[in-house]
């Protein structure tokens, strides 16, 4: 929580900014680039003014072309900077994926520690606004099978500026989501109450200087005795909504590293509950929700009162006009909620 | 050259190309790679059986083939010689797909649509290649080629009802607007992931190829989108197996806010792309009705005849704003789109076809007000079916439905577990 | 279980070979490519004899590009062809990602049937031939998470056959992963035993003919009362050795479809024995045992008396000099089923 | 031709390249697209200024540089001048080399080795490369560039404890035989999938100029692999940044078992490609060690001085089959290697060497004696640390290190659940 006096209001966009700033200031080898992102400063606006104040060679477009941006992005990272790219939306993740698993991932072991690849890959995820099939995706999932990468996906401003600081300084490839429905507001789910704005919260007060955050390192949302919610990105926000309506006494555990994993946290309030409910947007099937279950059964089983309940986005694209029909939204979590603690 | 570039540092020996105008910048076009269009030298290109070996395109993928002067002339060997009906019917298909653009821009911006993307000044390029093929030959399109649509016949009401997402849209609202697709126009169904039509295209005419047929495909890609993997394969398999297809690079100078020179590198041209694979490339002038239409044409014959592939760059301007979420005076001088010296694809063919007698005002603001009226009268019945703003309409089982072929149970579980 | 008169001894890759033949001989629209594919056959010569047979446009080598092979066949699927192509190594099919997932997977959904892509892509998986980080992966689970893709997994030559003629006819894309170290024989997992041959094996007779086993439709390898085995590849030869050598009685469930996947007789099976374990060679974080694990307890949690276990290689890339040690062998699943029935 | 492919149905026109020569076939190169050699008409290929307009390298792209003659003299603007001494080093680092690879071979046949990959044949675009460049200029190999190791004088020992996979191997066998690593060579992590290289050469040389240092990054992919979309990205990005970068092909004729006109297609040379992305382009002799020398000179003097990259196709040929897994003779005629027309690398250096009176029969042979002892004293000491069929002494524990930086704790249980 930030407890930090020189705290300032910023949304996620502009805490992301910040943290892009505050290592390029600070170290010479961190450079930005991607498509759009050099003088426009992004379509999300996160690298906006980073051109105008570090320099041109130092936040620069890319050709559209996410394989070349990984792939030049690792080498730079073996000659020894820090590249910090952008995937316009975790859509266009997958023409990068071999470089980012053969590659990437790969580098530190095979070269058994002669070569690394210090990179951050920030994408926007997640849908709600109206992205279709191929703005809206969430493929966390598919990062977290891979060896060598560590998967990052912050829920608030607070944790994300905090986290990507990490990220950049991390000597391992990091993958770093940003939920794009939480960039101006914690989006609860509620599609009937106005937008929220994270003016109105703690965790859009954000310190304006240099902090981290530790990976393998989940943030306890709110405490509770009765049920345990394992979430990360937006779905932290309609937990807490759930959990509201329901009334349900609920630990909400926001991830934020899914690899690593701080499955202590997880496993200690499992085993205080003895109830688990299981939260992501993604596709179901082999989402993260899988490996979540997987382990909480390993670890708790003899704790588990009842089967774990995931509520996912369904195994289907994600479509168009009925997004609201397949993202994991209020009522449906509030309606599990009370199928598990009555049923 | 705008001012935040001083801030550079010059330790760094990095290259970055930068746009020949910023937002504040009088625009001038005075050092865009481009044969002097005053004396219409270019006019002179030579226009060679389409049989020609590849590589004596050379000229034509480094030049730039055209065939409207910018006095509204028709010069040199590619003039395709159309006769007044077919120019009036390009410019009646080019004003609707203009129309059309207008009406959908509007409706988005009154929230009754998620999105929309207009083809503003590049509406000869999409236009003259489907009347330059045959209807049955398949065009797999980026998303800015609505005007092959419109130019085929595709029913207003069904590409409307596909923008609003609609109960009449024929997909379902499972794609986003302007991802249209109609197999009974040949036109491919649209993804929004750059560049993944081009190989497709060429699997296509490969089938073209084995069966025997004389189909041809015809694939468009923005130029920004020339940098993914795809476009590469796309250029690789169809030399390696001479596939009849034509891959059509629209060159409209920007790729969202990102100049054609961050694809383009140090390429004189994105034609000549397609001579690194031994390829037919030609560059064109995309503003011209007439070029465009003869440089489809002659790839179309060179790819029936057997001759493969050729690269088509056209080369022309985005007018407007990538999208409708696109803010264009961000990132480019304000004058730019008037400021280009190719002019306007349906004033220059206008222009020339009251030249020479075939046209005149009067007719066009007509032509223009029925046109209008046109899609007005499509866009009301679109509009009964539904806006994101009212009910869409479209019933949530049909989520699950097309996944596959057949639902298999775990979808079935899970529509169970929406309680539908 | 074939029981076909016209059965002939077939290892697995002449029984890949026949299926393929057969089909080319019925259908003019198969066609075969892919790298090496042509007048060699294959670098496992799965496609040996097919060119010369077939003619040179029918089965043809192809630009050594996963994504172009991918994204050439899926247009040739809209177009109406069935191409079955190769890539040569599962661990080479990342830079095919975005034209499976992006394109083969969402085809018929976004245009809403209007176009579909009815293509099989072959390719060997697995570990056991001393091929290391980049000739033994084995990344199925990933396609399990990408809705529009059928991924199976055979485990013997007449399931290979059989499944290999369903996945052409199939009109959805699949993904059809071979186990390489079963090419030539059943591998057990015990090292020190000679090398197996199909020659000895029932499941080795296989029908000359054509015939088609059905997707989402699992084999029930071996049956018992008191463990359910789920595994499918190699795996169902180690899980064999192992119940043999541990004694247990326990159902082999062979899977053979992961997605879809018949989750009815999963289920009966441990509702029968209560007991469940999960064997898979892949990764183990996020690989399709989490999905397999997730279901069991959310299908069968009142009847499961111990922890599902999971036995997989581990979260590391494959290792070249350690490979044995990366595999879960029989040592390893052998002592996993002790600790379980006797723990 | 061979026989088969009369089976051809001719119903269909899909065009599927062959190459000129099958098993049971005479050897007959007088097909291949390349310059007359017996004219010696390419050693008059002009060697412009390295800071050269790149479209200007065009005749250079589309014929082939050569220096040595096939009867073993120097002819032409590219000699490189080079001194006996460093001629002699040349031909000795070849030859070491090729010891190596011979020693190797024998190892994987005796079953302790699980695979390895020679060189033979091509020996020269290692060699050449390495002594044309500054032992810091980082190289990003395929996997057949072992003489550029050897040529930066890596232990042997290392070399071969890496193809051994035992507790020598620096890499602690993680990484499959001549996967090589050396950060201290310049020398970088070799991986096994085709292609990925090249764009992290261009990222290594966007690093060198954004740091503004002299250095070059120098990447090697055989022509198979430049349809891999890295191979795109490589030529992308190092035009748009003008990265100081060497974009190698080396086209050795075959992949595995593909001829080159499966990637090249209709492409008169892979040289060309680099063209259609406006970079300068040489097409080489690749067994002419001098020809090599003076290429990689250049274009490194390019790169240095701020002109971008240049892509160099080295002109070879694959003698051996494509590793220890592969047997040459079930898809090309057996006597291909010896009908090659541009002869051996090692050969020519020799006997231009000869011919200037630097060099004779009994040093060569006395050479390669020496060098053969050395290489099985290396291998020696090598085998001592173990291998496939003994012991590889590596410890398991290893098997969780390096994945990252520090150990996750869920690799940490993994390391215990394995007892170790
Ligand atoms: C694989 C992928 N990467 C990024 C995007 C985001 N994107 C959509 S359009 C666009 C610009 C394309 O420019 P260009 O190819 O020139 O086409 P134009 O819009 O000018 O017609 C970008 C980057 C995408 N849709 N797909
Ligand atoms: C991405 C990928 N696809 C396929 C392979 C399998 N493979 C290894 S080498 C090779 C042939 C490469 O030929 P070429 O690029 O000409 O290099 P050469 O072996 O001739 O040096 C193939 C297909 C691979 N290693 N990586
Ligand atoms: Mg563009
Ligand atoms: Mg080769």
């Amino acid at each position: 929580m930030p407890k930090n006096n020189n705290a300032k209001q910023m949304n996620m966009i502009q805490a992301i900014n910040s943290a892009l700033d505050i290592k390029m200031s600070q170290d010479p080898d961190v450079l930005v680039f991607g498509e759009d992102v050099g003088y426009f400063g992004g379509v999300f606006r996160c690298t906006a003014g980073l051109q105008e104040k570090h320099g041109l060679h130092r936040c620069f477009d890319a050709p559209i072309s996410e394989g070349g941006i990984v792939g030049t992005a690792v080498g730079m990272g073996a000659f020894g900077l820090r590249p910090v790219v952008e995937i316009q939306f975790a859509d266009y993740i997958y023409p990068a994926f071999d470089q980012i698993c053969s590659e990437a991932a790969r580098l530190r072991y095979r070269s058994n520690g002669d070569f690394t690849a210090p990179i951050t890959i920030r994408s926007p995820m997640g849908g709600g606004i109206h992205g279709g099939t191929s703005h809206s995706q969430s493929p966390e999932a598919l990062f977290t099978h891979i060896a060598g990468i560590k998967t990052i996906i912050p829920s608030n401003p607070y944790d994300a500026k905090g986290l990507l600081l990490k990220a950049i300084e991390d000597n391992d490839p990091v993958v770093f989501f940003e939920p794009k429905r939480l960039y101006n507001g914690p989006f609860d789910g509620d599609l009937n109450k106005p937008v929220d704005s994270w003016a109105n919260h703690e965790l859009g007060q954000v310190p304006e200087g240099h902090y981290t955050i530790d990976f393998e390192k989940a943030r306890m949302h709110k405490e509770g005795s009765e049920l345990t919610i394992l979430c990360y990105g937006t779905m932290v926000w309609v937990a807490e909504a759930a959990v509201r309506e329901t009334g349900v006494s609920a630990d909400i555990v926001d991830l934020r590293s899914l690899m690593p994993l701080d499955l202590e946290t997880i496993v200690a309030s499992v085993k205080k509950t003895g109830h688990c409910m299981i939260l992501h947007e993604a596709t179901r099937t082999s989402g993260f929700g899988a490996e979540l279950s997987a382990l909480v059964q390993e670890h708790c089983f003899y704790h588990l009162e009842k089967p774990i309940v995931r509520v996912t986005g369904w195994d289907t694209p994600y479509p168009h006009a009925l997004e609201w029909e397949y993202f994991p939204g209020l009522e449906r979590v509030s309606k599990s909620i009370i199928q598990m603690m009555e049923g | 050259m705008s001012s935040h570039k001083s801030s550079r540092k010059n330790i760094s020996n990095l290259h970055v190309p930068e746009p020949l105008n910023r937002p504040g910048d009088t625009p001038d076009f005075s050092n865009l790679h481009m044969p002097d269009l005053v004396s219409d030298k270019t006019h002179t290109l030579p226009r060679p059986d389409p049989m020609v070996d590849a590589y004596e395109t050379e000229e034509l993928a480094s030049g730039l083939v055209r065939v409207l002067t910018l006095d509204g002339r028709t010069k040199g060997p590619w003039d395709p010689k159309l006769d007044a009906d077919t120019m009036r019917l390009g410019l009646r298909n080019m004003m609707l797909t203009r129309s059309v653009d207008k009406r959908m821009f509007t409706v988005q911006r009154q929230g009754k649509a998620s999105f929309y993307m207009k083809s503003l000044g590049e509406e000869a390029t999409a236009v003259a290649t489907a009347m330059a093929l045959k209807d049955t030959d398949m065009v797999f399109p980026s998303y800015r080629q609505q005007g092959l649509l419109l130019s085929r016949g595709y029913p207003l009401r069904d590409l409307m009802c596909q923008v609003l997402s609609n109960s009449g849209d024929k997909l379902e609202g499972k794609a986003i607007p302007i991802c249209y697709s109609s197999r009974e126009k040949a036109f491919y169904s649209i993804g929004a992931s750059l560049g993944t039509q081009m190989s497709h295209a060429v699997g296509w005419a490969m089938g073209c190829a084995y069966k025997g047929t004389d189909g041809v495909s015809c694939a468009f890609t923005g130029e920004g989108a020339t940098a993914e993997g795809d476009f590469h394969y796309a250029l690789n398999f169809s030399s390696t197996y001479r596939a009849p297809a034509i891959i059509n690079v629209v060159n409209n100078q920007w790729a969202i806010s990102s100049f054609q020179g961050i694809a383009a590198g140090q390429s004189k041209t994105f034609a000549y792309r397609g001579l690194g694979f031994g390829l037919a490339s030609l560059r064109i002038d995309g503003n011209d009705f007439l070029a465009v239409y003869a440089a489809i044409a002659w790839a179309a014959e060179r790819a029936r005849a057997g001759g493969g592939a050729t690269v088509i760059e056209h080369f022309t301007y985005r007018k407007e704003g990538h999208s409708t979420s696109d803010d264009p005076s961000k990132y480019r001088a304000k004058e730019e789109p008037d400021a280009w010296p190719l002019g306007d694809p349906v004033d220059r063919l206008k222009e020339h076809l009251i030249l020479i007698g075939e046209w005149d005002e009067e007719r066009h603001a007509a032509l223009e007000k029925e046109l209008d009226a046109f899609v007005l009268k499509a866009y009301k019945e679109a509009e009964s079916f539904g806006t994101l703003t009212t009910e869409t309409g479209i019933n949530p089982r049909t989520m699950f439905e097309k996944v596959y072929e057949e639902m298999p149970s775990h979808l079935k579980r899970q529509r169970q577990e929406l309680g539908i």
